[in-house]
């Protein structure tokens, strides 16, 4: 198999799967014996993406894999191929989604401690059933309450690679006068956030952060 | 929101009281019937707070206030203006609300307490667990509208589905372990009293894969010379085993040998499928 | 608008549409004052057209519109998206396949006595044109029944250079042996692997261990 043939067999299969690809479901395209390098894959990527260089369409890598997309440049007009508007979540919903994704794994306790409000049942059963979310493990303590965290799919929807490419969360300021205290009065919470530290620091720091294993 | 109706004074706070509202001095205890936002919209309007963080925040920013030197005492009236209004618009007020209420007037009057004068000011200040609560949730507030800002599959960016026409819906072949089938024969010997009996070693097993090597060299429509089964560069071992299998395969009646005359070149021939016999798929 | 521009948009809303588009479908896109001419969208449809020359999708015309597909030289490769698992052998198929392999040349009575039960046509059907099993000949007997055994293929795919490699009855025997003592010291459980201890007991008891699946 040459260069060129690899290259529309991966294009094809990129545009028809309608979901992101992974370079290893690529792969599996292919039967033993004719299976291409990884390497030659991913050139075969790399060249499909600078073809799409001032298209109305890209080849990102996305959480779960590689997709091709409408740029949004053209998204105002191919929005109008559908009548209805893509929906609008809630400000309740996106903050605990937020919660759940900077801060993972999370209870629905400290949600609500947060946020200062009850999280209700619908909005963390909408976030489950869109997939952006998925419970975890439990919590070792009395109830035991389910640890929440966000998915691949919450990553490719948003656009996303990783949890490194969330927005950076917003500093706390004049922290230090504010901790002297709050480090007597709740040991284990609140934390410093030095300018300019990236984001997956600060969810290390926020939560315990433990890589989260997609299945 | 910023010119909001409700920020209808300026004065000192009065502490004591707790009225709906104070006019010019006056404290008013009923809405004003000439309120210009209907109340359908003020409704809407107090429910687009997430919360008592959310509405605190809102009374902060609107006065462009400092968070890390709150007011207080300003801040717990007007907070409490609109929770007095969210009652009497009847609106199902969640008990945060009050439980903030609560909160902010403990504040209030711990920041009425005189303090010793060498105390460092910071670290008694009963508003710092406020202040960071404030400022945790600002935070996650400005995370939310973030990630609402990030481009969205469906209305940002639109994934593709071309047709694939020649789908070739090719069902897999099953794949087999050899364990499993091992496992079914063990089963099956064991099912079949033949285990008892049977001690098969591997020599009678080379004999039968021999019996097959030579049913593939023959057919039932031409005779092949006796001689051609044997591949003499197997040396004495091949010879015999090969041998042996012929034997085998006359005895179980699967090959045909004729002689034409004493000492003449042996033929055998593959026994044929009978016509009327049964139709083997 | 430029032509690049109104190319780059009706690719994206041709590949974004999931059915074909026709022209007028594609001119609803604009909003009035900003439409093109027909003429206009008709050129950046062949111009995209020729863009597929070489590639491994196309963009027809089809009686409701435009589409664009996989071309049906990539198509054995994309279909693979969609490979449905492979099914599994039945119990009987298996039973046949290790009787047939070491007791070939053997009949379908033959196999019947040992088995207890009939031989279904579709388990050596199923054999023969998998390519495992052949007719090698008939035995001089009334009816003149078949006489299967095993083929090239079927050697290969157990990565057997002859039939020699294939455990003996006797060493399964012993394994029964081992496998009854082992059923009582560790019911249901596994076992650790001694080292040194020959692959195919391993492999057979090893199969006992774990529940295969037949149909």
């Amino acid at each position: 198999m040459n260069e060129q043939q690899l290259k529309n067999i991966v294009e094809a299969a990129l545009l028809a799967a309608g979901e992101p690809l992974s370079i290893d479901r690529l792969l599996a395209l292919f039967e033993e014996g004719e299976q291409p390098e990884k390497s030659a894959i991913k050139e075969a990527i790399s060249s499909l993406q600078s073809d799409c260089e001032g298209r109305g369409i890209e080849l990102r890598e996305l959480a779960s894999g590689y997709r091709y997309q409408a740029r949004s440049e053209v998204s105002r007009w191919v929005s109008r191929l559908w009548e209805e508007r893509a929906p609008r979540y809630s400000r309740a919903l996106l903050e605990t989604l937020a919660l759940i994704a900077y801060r993972q794994p999370i209870t629905r306790a400290e949600i609500e401690d947060i946020r200062g409000v009850a999280v209700s049942t619908h909005i963390t059963k909408t976030l489950l059933e869109r997939s952006w979310v998925r419970i975890l493990g439990h919590r070792d303590v009395p109830g035991r309450p389910a640890l929440y965290g966000t998915t691949r799919e919450f990553l490719d929807y948003f656009n996303l690679k990783s949890l490194d490419e969330l927005p950076t969360l917003g500093e706390l300021k004049d922290i230090d006068k504010i901790n002297a205290e709050l480090d007597l009065r709740l040991p284990g919470e609140g934390f410093a956030m030095e300018e300019g530290e990236s984001a997956d620091i600060v969810l290390s720091l926020g939560a315990d952060f433990e890589p989260v294993a997609y299945d | 929101m910023s010119d909001q109706p409700l920020n209808n004074e300026n004065h000192p706070p009065q502490q004591e009281e707790m009225p709906f509202a104070i006019v010019q001095g006056a404290p008013i205890t009923e809405l004003p019937k000439d309120l210009y936002i209907p109340p359908q919209a003020l409704e809407v309007f107090l429910e687009a707070f997430e919360g008592p963080l959310d509405l605190l925040l809102y009374l902060i920013k609107r006065q462009n206030l400092d968070i890390l030197n709150i007011p207080i005492a300003e801040v717990t009236r007007q907070y409490i203006v609109y929770v007095e209004l969210m009652k009497e618009m009847q609106l199902e007020l969640a008990g945060e609300y009050l439980v903030m209420a609560a909160m902010l007037a403990e504040i209030k009057s711990r920041m009425l307490l005189p303090r010793p004068v060498e105390a460092d000011a910071d670290e008694d200040d009963p508003r710092a667990e406020l202040v960071r609560r404030l400022q945790e949730y600002e935070r996650y507030k400005q995370a939310a509208e973030d990630i609402d800002e990030l481009p969205r599959m469906g209305r940002d960016t639109f994934a593709f589905v071309i047709d694939t026409p020649d789908k070739k819906s090719e069902r897999p072949q099953p794949h087999v372990d050899l364990r499993d089938m091992l496992m079914a024969l063990t089963d099956v010997m064991r099912r079949s009293e033949m285990f008892a009996h049977h001690q098969i070693s591997r020599e009678p097993l080379s004999i039968r894969e021999r019996m097959t090597q030579v049913l593939s060299k023959i057919n039932p429509d031409t005779f092949i010379e006796f001689t051609k089964l044997f591949t003499v560069e197997e040396g004495r071992r091949g010879v015999v085993v090969t041998f042996m299998a012929i034997l085998e395969l006359m005895k179980q009646s699967m090959i045909e040998m004729i002689q034409a005359e004493p000492f003449g070149t042996i033929h055998v021939k593959a026994v044929a499928a009978s016509v009327e016999g049964p139709a083997e798929a």
